[in-house]
């Protein structure tokens, strides 16, 4: 199954990747090995809402609500239900999967804009929950010193611990990418009419999309967790709903890496040029303006395109 | 007056008209024969600018205006009429006319004249466009193009899918625009009607002028008529 | 796919790393970090903070230093949002390499990055955020809180109201944690001591609420005594300004806890209403003490304009900084802990002392109402009477009972 | 197999399909004529389920069809082409193909395994089969329009249906083309006993190939008979040329 | 505690007025959206950051005229004016090259014009909070049986029909509106009757963001004028948009008496859960009537 989708020396790139990522923690400073772990959830995250977005063609406007929920779920689990971190760890991605699901039994009806915007109605009430509740989840002060697994507790045991679920995810995505199912998810993207004439139940599709884009977007959330050891309502506000949906732009949204690529710049923009300034938004603005502006399809479309003229298409090799 | 020389169109990627040339002379009316997707609609908005060509040039009045934005051809004395009709379907009838009217001399179309030349569409005038018949539209698409007072009338299928009685009304009312004075380049299926409206006409088919003579010429010319037009 | 994203993405990733990978240390100093918001609302109160944490730093410094080392700092914008605070502390602990931890608004931040100071083993001074759990239930070794919290403010209010013919009472705020944190506060500490009041009602608004004439309509139909008002900073304005247009403060009296602070009443100029009830650790006119006038004078000349009390928490976290070093002896963090507790440091508001057991900085404070006053063109606080921290800072026994749970 | 009664759809108060029927016969080739406007496309899209009517019956293969979800029509083996070029514009020729044939095959809930290994066969049959075969792993959009018209063709075997719904399927193409797609559709319907349903401009080729001609105008059936039959037709003339010259 | 004991039809009837007067504001900002949005197809993130420039505009343009009735109007006139002159220079500079582009393009590119204006902002005016008070006459309240009304809110009222009626005039009485509603529908036709739509675009643009502006100038009095008043507000806005019909003004129109009532009707029936309201509106909107309310242009 690998072998049909990787070339040799693609996974020859990815071991040697792979390695150097293990063995950072040796020889980065400290606060390198957590950026980078800062990095994989984020980039997760961002590679779980392209699943729907550039994959599937669905204005998933807050995405961030599922992150939110899986964070929270495992929290919760971990702090209330007083579970064993492994059940904790399974269980909170497939809550937010099934909010996925409840959530897009109602949006999947709708197209576009008014699926982004109903999505976004629906998460707000999500996160009043979480602002408002206070005996349960803290309100707007959040969960901090969550009791984590020891194994993850130092920030190389969370480096380690994020490496593995991302590569894990991401070759569990990227082989969904690939399946029928995601061939089919790229044909409702580009003509859902088309699609249903040729007998597929669209909406059940977009349906399990969304539930599988929701459970990724848990684990990121889960890892999120486990890297900084808090939660807080803002994980599922709609503004950085809207920053994944750059992330996804920046690098690419056609291109399945894309995301991870656009994750990396903006944390690393973020993270260094506020050192510098407190304007980096406007760094940041600027640079998004002039991208959308010359390089519409991202950092890493447009770096295969120029790789490769006939084929900007990376679900397939 | 119309010049058009060479043009090569395309959709995207596809490559639509190879080479389509024409003229039309003032006062003519010229009609411009193919079947389905022979390339008489793209040859129309090529000349409009509304899909400019990659090659070759479009002149009018003597001024090369190949790519020009629709509106300065427009404003040179183009009037387009579209083949799917297109009303603004949210405005009435009336406003409908009001936005189109342009380069008014004395004499010239405004909404009365065009209301004296289709008196259908007078009682009509507070109607919504989405709302009109195919007819009616039609009649709609055309007084709106007269509102821009055109020296040259771009037709494009005028009678397509209309019923006969209404196909014969707007023959006639082409008719009298061609003997006012207008000069019309008008792309058609229907066989009968171009030729009994044109002076000349040119068959397209692929993308390529395969024929073009006078209208009688064409009339005796069984073969092309049989091989391009199947009729 | 294919191994040209992987490539690129690796070589953007290296050539980032490369780029940031700057030496950052430099010799012998004490550092600190601070990490607040400095955009958006918040601004107006954290601004004071760090100015005057500047003031008294740059005088340490010029004479000499602590110990022999200068003092310097640092200062990374959270924007309000707890996930970049975070980050930005992280960086500060470990890229910056800090001493100390100091800042913020946010409360939700506040505790993170008291976590994260448990967890790093360095001091963190919270110099605004008013959760009560910071000292309180989630209170460790290593946090320090330079403010008054909601517990505090909760029963200052209490003490006051308790005073007044008030039975009727309606409750309204910001529906977040330090909203209802106050509210809840209050309300408690009036009940004991008032064991007669009522509540009719409540109702609450989203953090930067455009609108407050329909709340304040509603409460007026239901005609209490008197309301309580436990809003945030950035909500203070547009409150007391839609409390004028209805002429609220006029039919029903409220008591607002940062309602008489200067953030709050100057940028309202004469239009703020009279007679709303307020409490604050500070006024720049009060207490007209020699130490205050200095202060005031300090920070005018320095920046031209008044101190606001956030100014008292920037000046009381440099003092306590140097003072503590100076008592440890030496740059220690544990030392340095052990020489916080307990100390005493003047300012402005008279001697602050450290509690050891919670460290909770005991400030007083200050219940008055507003006024218009000769010589200003904001309104004032009249009639300030002073809470002693000991009157109004929870006890011992009950920060003992929080953490037990 | 397919029987229409009485079916009527109206768009503002505009009768697009008009109290329309029509009957096909299983092997069968039917064609739908009409100028411009008749409502040629707004029958097949009654049909296929993309537009539901509203009043009237279709009945395929004695199961009542109308208003059912496309998908579902689908599945009961009714496919279509498209008049305009309605392909999935960022996939391969191939993938665009692919699709139907999972779509058909129900495997569309299979996450894990690479769809590169499931159904290239057949995949690879249809497109060869069409004359794509050369063409599978280019994008669809750089095809020529003659190429794209004969993919959507390719996408709707790709369903297996036992009724095919071609909706003008040549037009645009050169002379050539049109000949190749001609004998595209006889060979489909011998090879894989296809009934098919289309509507064409171009006169010769419908008269070359329809065993029957639905006559269309203004959303009604005017006729619905033999080739020969409506050729001679004088209603149909009228229809068609406002009187005047008989279409070839 | 007794949730119903306070509601009385004076303070039904005083919540719908303040609720008529929330939805003045909300109307006259989602209109411009809506405008926006039907005629250029442009999801305008950057309408709410326009709304809070229009605010502060109005607070410097007052406080540099001077205190009382003469600098609030003033401010009034001028502030939405600056931020057309604005978005005038966006639309030539910026808009104009993009509107072939996906949508979720544009909204991306006006949601990085948001961080911009954000910061922008922050750069001109500081990052502390303004306020500035309406003049006189437009101070304190009156009763309205036995309940206050502010005069502020009363002078809402009657700018919210004069916008409505302005906008009316403008779309259905002028050859502009006109054209832009054709344009709405089909751009390249309106082109092909000889009309320069890209000055009708840049026109349009220019009246909603213009209407973002004198929204930021009329709430100016009544709120602290600060960063991020542009967040709830964008919201809000959209949802308005999306429930009332996307392109449609008359929509924006029912969407924000929709939002405004529930919010302010919501306040007196159930204070604590008030702020769910709107949102629980929007989403049984959109359950019934996936395409909004009334007719969208899309």
């Amino acid at each position: 199954m690998i072998r049909a989708l990787f070339s040799a020396k693609t996974l020859l790139v990815a071991a040697l990747l792979l390695a150097a990522l293990i063995l950072a923690p040796q020889v980065l400073p400290r606060f390198y090995i957590y950026l980078m772990a800062l990095v994989f959830v984020t980039g997760l995250l961002a590679t779980s809402l392209n699943m729907v977005l550039g994959f599937g063609g669905m204005y998933q406007f807050h995405h961030a609500v599922f992150y939110g929920f899986g964070a929270y779920a495992l929290t919760l689990l971990l702090t209330k239900a007083g579970m064993p971190p492994v059940f904790a760890y399974l269980l909170a991605p497939c809550c937010s999967a099934a909010l996925g699901l409840l959530l897009g039994l109602i949006t999947v009806r709708l197209t576009k804009l008014y699926f982004g915007m109903l999505q976004i109605s629906l998460g707000s009430l999500v996160w009043a929950l979480a602002y408002r509740w206070y005996s349960f989840t803290g309100g707007d002060d959040g969960i901090h010193g969550i009791p984590l697994p020891d194994v993850v507790y130092s920030s190389t045991g969370a480096y380690y611990f994020s490496l593995a679920v991302c590569s894990v995810s991401l070759l569990v995505m990227y082989l969904i990418v690939n399946s029928p199912f995601g061939r089919i998810f790229q044909g409702i993207r580009d003509n859902p009419e088309r699609c249903r004439a040729v007998g597929v139940d669209v909406h059940r599709h977009q349906l399990a999309g969304q539930a599988i884009a929701a459970f990724f977007a848990g684990v990121a959330g889960t890892l999120f967790v486990t890297v900084e050891g808090s939660v807080f309502p803002e994980l599922m506000f709609w503004t950085l709903s809207l920053e994944l949906i750059i992330m996804c732009l920046l690098g690419g949204w056609f291109v399945f890496l894309g995301p991870m690529l656009g994750a990396a710049i903006i944390v690393v923009l973020r993270t260094f040029v506020g050192i510098y300034t407190e304007y980096w938004t406007l760094v940041l603005g600027v640079v998004l303006m002039l991208l959308i502006f010359f390089l519409p399809e991202g950092v890493l479309g447009f770096a295969l395109r120029k790789a490769g003229p006939a084929q900007a298409d990376p679900a397939k090799e | 007056m119309l010049e058009v020389s060479e043009i090569h169109t395309y959709y995207g990627l596809s490559h639509i008209l190879f080479g389509v040339s024409l003229e039309v002379s003032r006062g003519e009316c010229v009609c411009l024969l193919g079947r389905n997707g022979a390339g008489k609609s793209t040859t129309m908005r090529s000349i409009m600018g509304l899909t400019p060509p990659k090659r070759g040039y479009v002149r009018f009045q003597g001024v090369t205006c190949t790519g020009e934005k629709p509106y300065l051809l427009v404003r040179r004395g183009m009037g387009y009429v579209p083949d799917d009709r297109r009303v603004f379907a949210d405005l009435t009838v009336g406003e409908n006319l009001e936005i189109s009217a342009r380069n008014f001399t004395e004499g010239g179309w405004d909404k009365e004249r065009v209301y004296a030349f289709f008196p259908a569409l007078e009682k009509i005038d507070h109607r919504r466009a989405g709302f009109l018949s195919g007819g009616e539209q039609q009649m709609l698409t055309i007084g709106r193009a007269l509102m821009t007072n055109p020296e040259l009338l771009l037709l494009d299928e005028p009678t397509e899918g209309l019923a006969p009685l209404i196909v014969q009304m707007l023959e006639e009312q082409i008719h009298a625009l061609k003997k006012s004075g207008l000069t019309v380049l008008l792309a058609e299926q229907n066989l009968s009607v171009a030729l009994r409206l044109s002076d000349r006409g040119y068959v397209i088919d692929n993308g390529v002028i395969r024929y073009h003579g006078s209208a009688e010429e064409l009339q005796k010319n069984e073969a092309v008529r049989r091989k391009y037009l199947c009729v | 796919m294919n191994r040209f994203s992987l490539i690129s993405a690796f070589l953007a990733w290296v050539l980032a790393l490369a780029l940031c990978a700057a030496p950052a240390m430099a010799a012998k100093t004490i550092k600190v970090g601070i990490v607040d918001c400095y955009s958006g609302p918040p601004s107006t109160y954290t601004n004071d903070v760090r100015d005057a944490f500047k003031l008294e730093i740059d005088k340490v410094n010029a004479a000499g230093g602590v110990l022999g080392r200068k003092i310097e700092f640092v200062t990374r914008d959270s924007k309000f949002k707890v996930d970049l605070g975070l980050s930005a502390a992280k960086e500060l602990v470990m890229r910056e390499e800090v001493d100390i931890l100091m800042g913020t608004i946010n409360s939700a931040l506040a505790l993170a990055i008291s976590d994260l100071a448990r967890k790093e083993r360095i001091p963190f001074l919270a110099t605004f955020a008013k959760s009560a759990k910071i000292t309180g239930e989630a209170g460790h070794r290593y946090v320090f809180s330079i403010t008054e919290n909601t517990a505090l403010a909760g029963k200052a209010g209490a003490v006051g109201l308790a005073k007044m013919p008030f039975v009727k009472y309606w409750i309204a705020g910001d529906d977040y944690e330090y909203g209802h944190a106050i509210a809840d506060g209050v309300w408690e500490n009036l009940r004991t001591l008032r064991p007669d009041v009522e509540l009719l009602g409540q109702s609450w608004w989203k953090v930067g609420e455009p609108d407050f004439t329909p709340y304040i309509t509603a409460m007026l139909s239901a005609n209490p005594d008197a309301v309580i008002v436990a809003t945030g900073g950035r909500d203070c304005v547009p409150f007391l300004k839609a409390a004028k247009a209805t002429g609220f403060n006029e039919r029903v009296p409220f008591y607002m806890h940062t309602a008489t602070e200067l953030s709050t009443l100057k940028p309202l100029g004469l239009d703020a209403p009279e007679g709303v009830l307020g409490t604050s650790n500070y006024f720049f006119y009060y207490p007209n003490s020699k130490a205050n006038r200095q202060f005031v004078k300090e920070f005018q000349d320095a920046y031209g304009r008044y101190p606001a009390v956030g100014a008292v928490y920037g000046l009381l976290a440099a003092k306590y900084i140097t003072g503590a070093y100076q008592k440890a002896g030496k740059v220690h963090t544990e030392k340095f802990i052990d020489a916080m507790e307990g100390m005493t440091v003047d300012s402005p508001v008279g001697p602050v002392t450290m509690r050891a057991y919670d460290h909770q900085a005991m400030l007083p404070m200050f219940m008055g109402k507003t006024k218009k006053a000769e010589g200003y063109d904001f309104l004032i606080a009249t009639d300030i009477v002073t809470l002693e921290p000991e009157e109004v800072a929870p006890s011992i026994e009950e920060i003992r009972k929080a953490r037990m749970k | 197999m397919l029987r229409i009664e009485a079916l009527t759809k109206s768009f503002d108060g505009f009768m697009a399909v008009n109290n329309a029927r029509l009957t096909v016969d299983q092997g069968e080739v039917v064609a739908v004529i009409g100028p411009n406007g008749a409502g040629k496309t707004t029958l097949f899209h009654l049909i296929t389920g993309q537009l539901a009517p509203d009043s009237g019956s279709i009945r395929f293969q004695e199961k009542e069809i109308a208003a059912k979800a496309p998908h579902k029509i689908c599945r009961m083996g009714i496919a279509r082409s498209y008049q305009v070029v309605n392909l999935f514009s960022r996939l391969s020729v191939f993938e665009n193909v692919q699709v139907a044939v999972l779509a058909r095959r129900g495997k569309t809930f299979n996450l894990l395994r690479p769809s590169r290994t499931i159904a290239v066969d057949e995949t690879n049959q249809i497109l060869e089969s069409v004359g794509l075969g050369g063409k599978a792993d280019r994008v669809c959009g750089m095809l020529s329009h003659g190429e794209q018209k004969v993919l959507e063709i390719a996408i709707a075997l790709g369903s297996r249906p036992e009724m095919l719904i071609l909706d003008e399927p040549t037009a645009g193409m050169s002379p050539e083309e049109t000949a190749q797609t001609l004998a595209l559709m006889k060979r489909l319907v011998a090879e894989f006993e296809l009934t098919i349903l289309f509507c064409e401009h171009d006169m010769a080729m419908v008269f070359s190939i329809a065993d029957r001609i639905m006559v269309m105008q203004q959303g009604q059936t005017l006729v619905e008979d033999t080739p020969e039959a409506v050729r001679s037709n004088l209603l149909v003339q009228e229809a068609y040329l406002g009187g005047g010259a008989a279409p070839c | 505690m007794d949730f119903a004991s306070n509601i009385t039809a004076a303070a039904l009837f005083q919540q719908v007025l303040v609720g008529l007067s929330r939805t003045t504001i909300l109307f006259i900002v989602s209109s411009g959206l809506s405008l926006v949005l039907g005629v250029l197809r442009i999801p305008n993130v950057a309408h709410g950051s326009l709304y809070m420039i229009g605010a502060f505009l109005t607070y410097t343009i007052a406080a540099a005229v001077g205190p009382g009735a003469f600098g609030f109007w003033i401010a009034l006139v001028l502030a939405p004016l600056g931020v057309a002159l604005l978005s005038f220079a966006a639309e030539r500079g910026l808009f104009c090259h993009l509107y072939e582009r996906e949508h979720l393009m544009l909204l991306l590119f006006t949601f990085s014009m948001t961080l911009v204006f954000n910061d922008l902002v922050k750069l001109i005016w500081g990052s502390d909070y303004r306020s500035f008070t309406a003049p006189g006459f437009l101070q304190g309240s009156f009763d309205v049986f036995g309940l206050p009304f502010p005069r502020y809110n009363l002078f809402l009222l009657l700018i919210g029909p004069l916008v409505a009626f302005g906008l009316w005039f403008l779309t259905n009485r002028t050859k502009i509106g006109k054209i832009a509603r054709a344009a709405a529908v089909d751009r390249e036709m309106v082109g092909a009757v000889g009309i320069n739509v890209s000055w009708i675009f840049a026109a349009t643009f220019v009246i909603g963001c213009y209407l973002a502006g004198l929204g930021g100038a009329l709430v100016a009095p009544t709120q602290n004028i600060t960063q991020g008043m542009d967040h709830t507000i964008i919201i809000e806005a959209f949802l308005i948009v999306i429930i009332g019909g996307l392109g449609n003004i008359w929509g924006a129109l029912l969407g924000a008496l929709i939002f405004g009532l529930t919010d302010s009707l919501g306040i007196l029936i159930w204070p604590q859960f008030a702020i769910v309201f709107p949102y629980v509106a929007v989403v049984i909107v959109l359950l019934f009537r996936p395409k909004g309310l009334l007719k969208s242009t899309w």
